[in-house]
């Protein structure tokens, strides 16, 4: 894997959005959604992408597919940058990468038919219509486990599990080597949320694609993902392999997070927050480390010296000053 | 605890009708008021329609002989001062009054919805343009805009509904707007995006349609409405002039002279605005009921 | 009885006069109000409801006199009458108003509506202050009858037009004391009047109710002491009767003609035939029951009897075509006269009738397009916004248009001039008869009052047949006031002259 | 908050001077001038005669240079004269304005003091036969032509009463005062209050399904506190705004309503106005009435930010 | 149940039966779900979405809306007193009062036109004798005592000025300010991060472990059941299918539906999985209420469904100590899934 090529390469991503506001709507302030970010997704390759409400997760989704313009930064795509692309240069570029949205309902327009919702990429990029494009819909269907009968049927005669598998149908369509996915099973019931990470799984199996798999819920992420990269506040802190990340927590913001976990074992120790307060604004991220306000270990320079996101050791890098910036080891 | 009868809940609940005409007739029934409106809107259209073979006699044809008569088995709405039948006229006078409500509010809307859409998607200067547009009309008074607009283009059929239609663009137009600008926001517009899509087919495939709801709720009560700005117009002496019997000039006319001599010639072109206007906004109540999702049960 | 002092007359005004200035205007919305604030050099007897060169009384001139060749009027003016700022009255506030009526003056009106009044007006001369004269181009019996009217009051010279228009100075009975356009008018008694004991009243009040219904409401329910003059339409007075049954109302012609301008300039009304097919076709009867419940008059110009001095006798009147009493046999002559000019049961002539988007002027416009029909006429109806119909009409931009003639002074003079001499301004078809108008002046000159009225009996009915501008009808109005409010007379053959309320008085 | 209100206030000005144009554009486009109404009461025009007095008013001046003047005198607080009466205008428009806006103020209060509550009680009862009359009775009210309902209340008070509350501008008693421009008021007021109604009752359903009003409930809390301290704050919100749209419309029904009761205020002026072409009259009344709703607009806002603490404009 | 456990139950729920009358049908929300609560135990309601969870919550609080939902059967005492046939009047007395109510959603649940000191002092001057002054002093304490920082100025806002996790602290100190004898959390931490549920959860714990409030937590979670709850009950489709206590239930679950949720939640810590294993997933979709199968409503996404099991709904059973499942296998069912 990592001597191939990457498929998505990302470096420095920036995305900040203006807070507007006096007399002529001038930026008053700025969110800092997404503040230098740097990764890479091989082809294949599952990267998982944790952290809190708000750390800019999906931000980086959206970036990645041009659906916010990010203010700096490279993406590279099959090695092409497309951060520079205009929208008709964009296009064939849009076939290679495609998103799955959290809310299956709402990303489904009501008023149209699940055939022609997951239809109307092939239409759009001209590859199939009237028979060929039914055709290549009903496959597309019998794919991600629905009945091609059902193509007929509306968004709400659906369940949210058939609704999360249309999306994915959707995605799947233009025969894209990468998939975001933006919390694509956090809308869904407990006992469907396995299905449809079964079904991603099985189609990375069988197509090779690669996915930017976003989540909260660290055990998803765990289980889907060869990599996992935290974020905090617009910030990657920690990045690794999955197991190593697991095994070797460094950043304490990822220990915490591992640790406000609850386990499914009443006989495991009792739920200890390991962290106080809350998630900063991103309009006025804390100085220095942005984890610094509830890190328990924090020290002077912590409060004054952003850390870099540094190398600590087999492809696991930690964004951390303790024990000369390669984060604490549990 | 009192004892329930699930049937009748269910039934009242509509459980046993969720689909085609039993759906139908159980929303009919759900919302009578609704469809008390439904009926009289229809009604209306159908009078308007079939004018020509309802009506019993020339709407404008003068007979110094049947003057002022009462109602009778010959005139069912009696005459007015110049001896025209007033049913025929009522029945004709439909269709000046709905020309002008649906005109009006076709027009109406659909310059809204433009400028909405155009003002929602492309936010920026045009819709700061447009914004300013729409802020202008708001602030210019129905009523006086319509005077002026009639005024300067003189008081045809046309005219009236152009005068009409345009105060009411801005608050289209404000609706088309947020519901565009929330629609933007929505994952499905984003994966159109994302998949390539131009913004004008996301604008007219995926937003507009989804706009259509509040759309026609709006629209129907404005319908209601213009029937009677058309009215006050009249009154003025703006309205949609002779020899078109509108309802709003037949009351507003007869209403000073003949109220007390042939009350006729004011009760019944009163109670054809009045049962219109109710009716579009029963309707338009029980649409509205109907189209939000929120509130099934 | 003996009248009574005191007391303020309250009228509801029907709309807003645009100004004061009597000479300005050209409605009966303006003489109303205002004519109690002025005197004329002489007047119409307020008490006498006919209008007739034997009811003129003095005014301002104690008397007058004709010049042996009647080219030479000569008033003697009363002395010590004083204008309400206080300033005295002389010869020369007469020739002042007159020359600025003539254009002659440095002064001028905005508009001078009655200009061709004096046409055959010289020059006016004063001598000393206190004598006047009206010198002729040709004898004109009638200029008296127009000094008469209450369109021809004396303004004074050291007001300027613009200052009449706003704050108007008389000498009359009343003094002006506030117009505030849209609300209200007010008038207060002049102490000061020069005749003795009059008036009575303390003062008037105009209250503004352009909405009929609110203000016939008004007058119901006592608020007002008395209606509009000649503004109660006929159905509204039998409302007025049903509530008011104590009320007095008199219904009578207001000397205003409603007929219809034909543009024989150009196709197809050029067509002399096509022109008679249309007096023809009209049932002038049918109008009158339809509008005025059988309450109104026909006749030709001038105005007919019993009110009217100058009306055709009724059978010169039925002989004229279309005024004949079989109303088929004339559309069967006029469908004929159709046929020839080429339009038939298959061809129907599409005419517009133009006219003023004001009941008066349509009701009779729809009811005009109605009769056509049995003609093969089909006519639409085109309502002009008042801003547009003089300019409209000056523009010959109409076929057939539907208008109303008001005519202040029940005298051929004022009506065939102002209407049907070439080259007039009030002349909207451009009829012109060169035969005709030497008629014009024939008569005018003709001192002989019988020989004067059968010239002008044969000028109406010639007009009459050549279809220059065919006369609907004379319409008549209702006025009505509260029986404690004496001494009010509606003229029978006028609508501008009766207003100066000098001896109204309330007997309350 | 002040950076919000300057933005405001600019962007009000940017209304009335587009709405200062349009109406000037638009009054100029309107076929026919004083000038012509003048001499179409004349009976005929005289060109030269009309060429003078279209100079002396100044209506022979590029539009340009018109609409500049006006403007230019606007700001000098200079609003022209009145073609008709020849006044100033704003001596013609400044004692009308008090008489409106009475009108207009009972009207509102007439509305909102009916509405709301009975808004409320709609609500509360939804699908009750008592909601069922009040929707109906609103929306007759919301289907009768505003000067028909004039009409009617002046014909039943004289038939009634022997009188009828028409305007008059020294009313001897108190009583009568307060009828003249009450009934007026009710007569326009009638159509707001239904429309209130509609907007409180539909608001007040939509808050009645909120999570926190649920939560009111299992504090405890009786059904009144639910209904007025709980969701009436939040069901307010739409209702203010629409009293303040209801702004713009009433001007409408007071054109129709100071008709139909006689009473000299500013909306009949204008319409009077309006048909001489008395422009400065008409520009400065339209302006006038703009400010208004613009102000009104604005007032709705800030009372919005007053009760709604979510929103602190321009932070 | 025995006598020395009845002594201390603070609520015994009945074979309560709650159904909403719907235009798509009949919904059986809550089908004869019984269960009990003692003082200071804190009972987990697991199960999908769906599956009848809150309408539980709401039916013992007596806060279903009607129309379209009704209580139509059992009864729910609450230290004795039968709720369900309670004048409101009375009922009000006793929310807020004797049981408080902490909703999912923390940013929707408080009013937000009402500073946050009063919307606890209201429930406080409801049910206490307490002037306002008092009232609102006790508010701030109960702010303290939910360890939202600055007690007394958050008290002056308003719930927006709030992040997710204070807004729900103070839910919480609201629900808690009269002392109830019984808590219903309704997923409590569902809207919140995961750092944050922790807090919240261990501040739920322990101030129920002070105030010895019963706690009924109503979660999907079964992570957060494992480290909160004594005794577990699990609804399936509008029933009860499964109760223990929470070791047992981990240990030994007896019901299918309860083996496969366990089965097919991905653990944490997956280190030595193989990063494409699949996951055991429980097949077919979550049943609509309205046309639930004559048999176990689980019958057909159950790989072990018998021809019984489709056609006769199991009742409930003690398949063990303290263990009810109702399953017609349940006996086969051993160990840990
Ligand atoms: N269009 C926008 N304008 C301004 N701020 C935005 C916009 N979109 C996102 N933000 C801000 O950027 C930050 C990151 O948002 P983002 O949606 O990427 O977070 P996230 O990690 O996906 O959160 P969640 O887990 O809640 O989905 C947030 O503080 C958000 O408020
Ligand atoms: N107001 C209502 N109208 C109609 N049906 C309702 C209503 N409220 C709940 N239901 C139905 O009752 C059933 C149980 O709902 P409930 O809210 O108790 O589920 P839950 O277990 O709390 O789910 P979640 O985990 O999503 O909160 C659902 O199937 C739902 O459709
Ligand atoms: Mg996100
Ligand atoms: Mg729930």
């Amino acid at each position: 894997m990592t001597d191939q090529r990457p498929l998505l390469e990302v470096t420095d991503l920036v995305k900040h959005y203006a807070v507007r506001g006096g007399v002529l709507r001038r930026r008053v302030g700025t969110v800092h959604a997404v503040d230098g970010v740097s990764f890479s997704v091989a082809r294949g390759e599952t990267l998982g992408l944790v952290g809190e409400s708000g750390c800019g997760k999906s931000t980086v989704a959206r970036s990645v597919l041009r659906l916010v313009e990010p203010s700096s930064g490279a993406i590279k795509l099959n090695g092409t940058d497309i951060t520079g692309l205009s929208k008709a240069e964009m296009r064939p570029h849009r076939r290679s990468m495609q998103i799955v949205f959290q809310d299956p309902f709402a990303s489904l327009n009501p008023r149209m038919t699940a055939g022609d919702i997951v239809g109307e990429p092939l239409s759009v990029h001209g590859l199939a219509t009237g028979r060929a494009q039914q055709e290549r819909v009903a496959e597309l269907f019998a794919q991600v486990g629905l009945r091609p009968d059902q193509m007929k049927n509306y968004p709400h005669q659906f369940s949210g599990g058939q609704r999360q598998r249309i999306c994915i149908a959707r995605a799947l369509s233009l025969g894209p080597s990468l998939i975001v996915c933006d919390e694509p099973v956090s809308a869904l019931d407990v006992s469907i949320q396995a299905q449809v990470i079964n079904l991603l799984i099985d189609l990375q199996r069988k197509n090779d694609f690669s996915y930017l798999f976003i989540a909260h819920d660290l055990a998803v992420v765990a289980h889907i993902s060869h990599r996992v990269a935290v974020m905090y506040l617009g910030r990657i802190v920690e990045i690794a392999d999955k197991t190593e990340l697991f095994a070797n927590p460094r950043h304490p913001y990822t220990q915490a997070l591992l640790a406000s976990v609850p386990v499914a074992d009443p006989k495991a120790k009792r739920l200890a927050p390991m962290v106080d307060g809350d998630v900063p604004s991103p309009i006025n991220p804390p100085s220095g480390c942005a984890f610094h306000t509830r890190c328990r270990y924090v020290m002077d320079r912590c409060k004054v010296e952003r850390p870099a996101l540094v190398e600590a050791g087999e492809g696991h890098q930690v964004a951390c000053w303790l024990n000369d910036g390669t984060g604490r080891p549990e | 605890m009192t004892t329930i009868n699930f049937e009748s809940e269910l039934r009242r609940a509509g459980a046993h009708s969720t689909h085609g005409w039993r759906r139908l007739v159980f929303l009919a029934q759900r919302y009578l008021l609704g469809t008390v409106g439904l009926v009289i809107m229809v009604l209306f259209v159908w009078m308007a329609i079939s004018a020509d073979l309802i009506a019993r006699y020339d709407p404008l044809s003068v007979d110094s002989a049947q003057r002022l008569a009462a109602p009778s088995a010959a005139h069912w709405m009696g005459t007015d001062s110049f001896g025209r039948d007033v049913w025929s006229r009522i029945i004709h006078g439909a269709r000046i009054s709905l020309a002008v409500g649906i005109g009006a509010t076709a027009l109406g809307s659909t310059i809204g919805v433009i400028v909405g859409l155009v003002s929602g998607y492309l936010s920026g200067w045009v819709d700061l343009l447009f914004q300013r547009i729409t802020d202008i009309l708001q602030a210019l008074p129905l009523l006086v805009l319509a005077l002026v607009m009639t005024a300067a283009l003189g008081p045809s059929l046309p005219n009236v509904i152009i005068a009409i239609a345009i105060p009411l663009i801005p608050t289209v137009a404000r609706v088309i707007r947020a519901n565009t600008l929330a629609l933007r926001e929505l994952p499905f517009v984003e994966a159109a995006k994302s998949i390539g899509m131009s913004e004008t087919r996301i604008a007219l495939r995926h937003v507009l349609p989804n706009t259509l709801a509040p759309l026609i709720v709006l629209a129907t009560a404005q319908l209601g409405s213009t029937i009677l700005t058309e009215a006050s117009l009249s009154f003025l002496g703006l309205g949609i002039p002779e020899p078109y019997p509108s309802w709003g000039r037949m009351l507003s006319e007869s209403a000073a002279e003949y109220v007390r001599v042939a009350p006729w010639l004011v009760i019944f072109p009163g109670v054809a605005i009045s049962l219109a206007v109710f009716g579009t906004n029963l309707f338009g109540d029980a649409l509205r009921d109907i189209l939000d999702p929120r509130q099934s049960g | 009885g003996e009248p009574k002092q005191g007391g303020i007359l309250r009228v509801y005004h029907r709309d807003s006069p645009g100004s004061a200035s009597i000479h300005e205007g050209a409605t009966y919305s303006i003489n109303v109000p205002f004519m109690p604030v002025f005197n004329n050099l002489v007047m119409f007897k307020q008490d006498v409801a006919q209008n007739s060169v034997e009811s003129i009384v003095p005014d301002l001139a104690e008397s007058w006199a004709w010049s042996s060749d009647n080219k030479k009027l000569t008033f003697k003016l009363r002395q010590g009458v004083k204008w309400h700022d206080g300033k005295p009255f002389t010869s020369a506030d007469v020739k002042c108003t007159f020359d600025m009526l003539m254009g002659k003056s440095q002064q001028k009106f905005r508009q001078n509506p009655r200009k061709s009044w004096y046409d055959q007006v010289n020059e006016v001369t004063v001598n000393g202050d206190f004598e006047a004269s009206f010198e002729l181009k040709r004898p004109q019996p009638a200029l008296l009858s127009l000094l008469a009217s209450g369109y021809t009051p004396v303004y004074p010279c050291h007001v300027s037009p613009a200052e009449m228009r706003t704050k108007p100075v008389g000498t009359g009975p009343f003094k002006f004391v506030e117009f505030k356009a849209n609300e209200s008018i007010k008038l207060t008694k002049n102490p000061d009047y020069f005749k003795k004991g009059l008036p009575h009243l303390d003062g008037i009040e105009f209250t503004i109710i352009p909405n009929r219904s609110t203000a016939i409401l008004g007058f119901v329910s006592g608020k007002f002491d008395m209606t509009f003059p000649t503004e109660v339409s006929i159905p509204l007075l039998k409302d007025v009767k049903a509530q008011a049954p104590n009320a007095v109302c008199v219904v009578e012609p207001v000397n205003v003609s409603t007929n219809i301008i034909v543009n024989s300039s150009s196709p197809p009304f050029d067509n002399i035939d096509i022109r008679r097919a249309l007096a023809l076709a009209l049932d002038r009867k049918a109008f009158i029951s339809i509008l005025f419940e059988g309450q109104a008059d026909i006749g030709g110009t001038m105005l007919p009897a019993p009110g009217g001095l100058w009306a055709m006798p009724k059978e010169m009147l039925e002989s004229i075509p279309g005024y004949g009493p079989d109303i088929n046999a004339n559309r069967e002559e006029a469908r004929k006269l159709m046929q020839k000019a080429g339009y038939g049961p298959d061809k129907h002539l599409s005419v517009k009738v133009s006219t003023r988007n004001i009941p008066v002027y349509r009701d009779p416009a729809v009811i005009l397009i109605d009769q056509m029909k049995n003609i093969y006429i089909d006519g639409e109806l085109d309502v002009v916004d008042t801003a547009q119909w003089f300019p409209k009409v000056a523009r010959k931009d109409y076929t057939l248009g539907l208008n109303l003639t008001g005519n202040a002074v029940d005298d051929p003079d004022q009506s065939f001039y102002e209407n049907y001499s070439c080259g007039s301004e009030r002349n909207y078809t451009n009829y012109c008869n060169k035969e005709i108008e030497k008629l014009f002046d024939q008569q005018s000159a003709e001192t002989d009052k019988e020989k004067r009225k059968k010239l002008v009996w044969e000028i109406d009915k010639k007009l009459q047949e050549d279809v220059a501008r065919p006369i609907i009808f004379h319409a008549r109005q209702g006025s009505c006031w509260h029986p404690y409010v004496k001494g009010i007379t509606i003229m029978v053959n006028s609508s501008y002259n009766g207003y100066r309320y000098e001896d109204v008085w309330m007997d309350k | 908050m002040f950076a919000y209100i300057v933005r405001r206030l600019a962007l009000m000005l940017v209304t009335l001077i587009g709405i200062s144009i349009i109406i000037f554009v638009l009054l100029r486009v309107v076929p026919g001038n004083i000038v012509d109404i003048l001499f179409d009461a004349a009976g005929f025009v005289d060109p030269t005669d009309k060429a003078n007095l279209e100079k002396e008013l100044g209506l022979n001046l590029p539009i340009y240079q018109q609409y500049l003047n006006w403007i230019g005198g606007l700001l000098h607080g200079d609003l022209g004269y009145s073609y008709v009466s020849e006044k100033p205008a704003l001596q013609e428009i400044l004692p009308r304005i008090p008489i409106t806006a009475r009108l207009a103020a009972l009207a509102l209060l007439f509305s909102a003091s009916i509405g709301i509550p009975l808004g409320v009680l709609s609500a509360v009862h939804q699908g009750s036969r008592l909601d069922y009359a009040l929707r109906v009775v609103s929306l007759s009210g919301l289907s009768l032509p505003s000067f028909w309902l004039g009409l009617l209340i002046l014909m039943a008070s004289v038939s009634l009463f022997g009188s009828m509350p028409i305007y008059n501008p020294n009313p001897k008693t108190w009583t009568e005062a307060l009828a003249i421009y009450a009934v007026p008021a009710m007569a326009v007021g009638f159509r707001s209050a239904a429309l209130t109604m509609r907007i409180t009752r539909s608001s007040m359903l939509e808050i009645l399904r909120q999570d926190y009003i649920r939560t009111a409930r299992a504090k405890g809390a009786s059904e009144a506190s639910v209904n007025y301290r709980h969701a009436l704050k939040n069901a307010i919100l739409p209702v203010i705004t629409v009293i303040g749209i209801e702004a713009a419309f009433l001007i409408g029904g007071l054109i129709v309503t100071e008709t139909v009761f006689n009473i000299p205020g500013v909306a009949r002026f204008l319409v009077e106005a309006l048909r001489w072409r008395d422009y400065p009259i008409v520009q400065n009344l339209v302006m006038l009435i703009a400010v208004v709703v613009v102000v009104a607009n604005f007032t709705v806002d800030m009372l919005y930010a007053a009760i709604d603490p979510r929103i602190r404009y321009g932070d | 149940m025995s006598e020395a456990r009845k002594d201390d139950t603070i609520l015994e729920v009945k074979n309560l039966q709650t159904v909403f009358f719907t235009n798509s049908g009949l919904f059986r929300a809550v089908d004869n779900v019984s269960f009990s609560v003692r003082r200071g135990e804190t009972l987990a309601i697991v199960g999908e979405s769906g599956c009848g969870k809150s309408v539980t919550a709401l039916s013992v609080m007596r806060l279903v809306p009607d129309p379209p939902g009704r209580v139509v059967g059992g009864t729910v005492t609450l230290e004795g007193t039968d709720l369900l046939s309670l004048e409101e009047a009375e009922m009000r007395q006793i929310r807020g009062n004797r049981i408080s109510m902490i909703f999912q959603e923390p940013m929707t649940s408080l009013n937000p036109v009402m500073r946050i000191g009063d919307q606890i002092t209201e429930v406080l001057r409801l049910h206490q004798e307490m002037t306002s002054k008092e009232a609102w002093t006790k508010a701030v304490e109960m702010l303290r005592l939910v360890r939202i920082p600055e007690p007394d100025r958050r008290a002056q806002e308003y719930p927006h000025q709030l992040s997710g996790g204070m807004r729900q602290r103070a839910m919480i100190a609201m629900a808690l300010a009269c002392r109830p004898a019984l808590l219903i959390a309704d997923e409590p931490t569902t809207a919140l991060d995961v750092t944050i549920q922790a807090q919240i959860l261990a501040l739920i714990v322990d101030l129920q472990k002070r105030l010895g409030t019963g706690l009924i937590l109503i979660t999907h979670d079964l992570g957060v059941v494992a480290q909160t709850a004594q005794r577990v009950i699990v609804m399936y489709a509008g029933k009860k299918v499964e109760e223990a206590t929470v070791e047992d239930l981990f240990e030994n679950p007896k019901h299918p539906y309860t083996r496969g949720l366990m089965a097919s939640m991905p653990a944490v810590i997956s280190f030595g999985a193989k990063t494409d294993a699949r996951l055991n997933e429980i097949p077919g979709m979550v049943p609509s209420l309205t046309n639930l199968p004559p048999g176990c409503a689980f019958a057909p996404r159950c790989r072990l469904a018998i021809d019984r099991c489709r056609a006769e709904y199991p009742p409930l059973q003690e398949v063990d100590v303290n263990h009810l499942a109702a399953c017609w296998r349940a006996t086969e069912l051993v160990g840990a899934p």
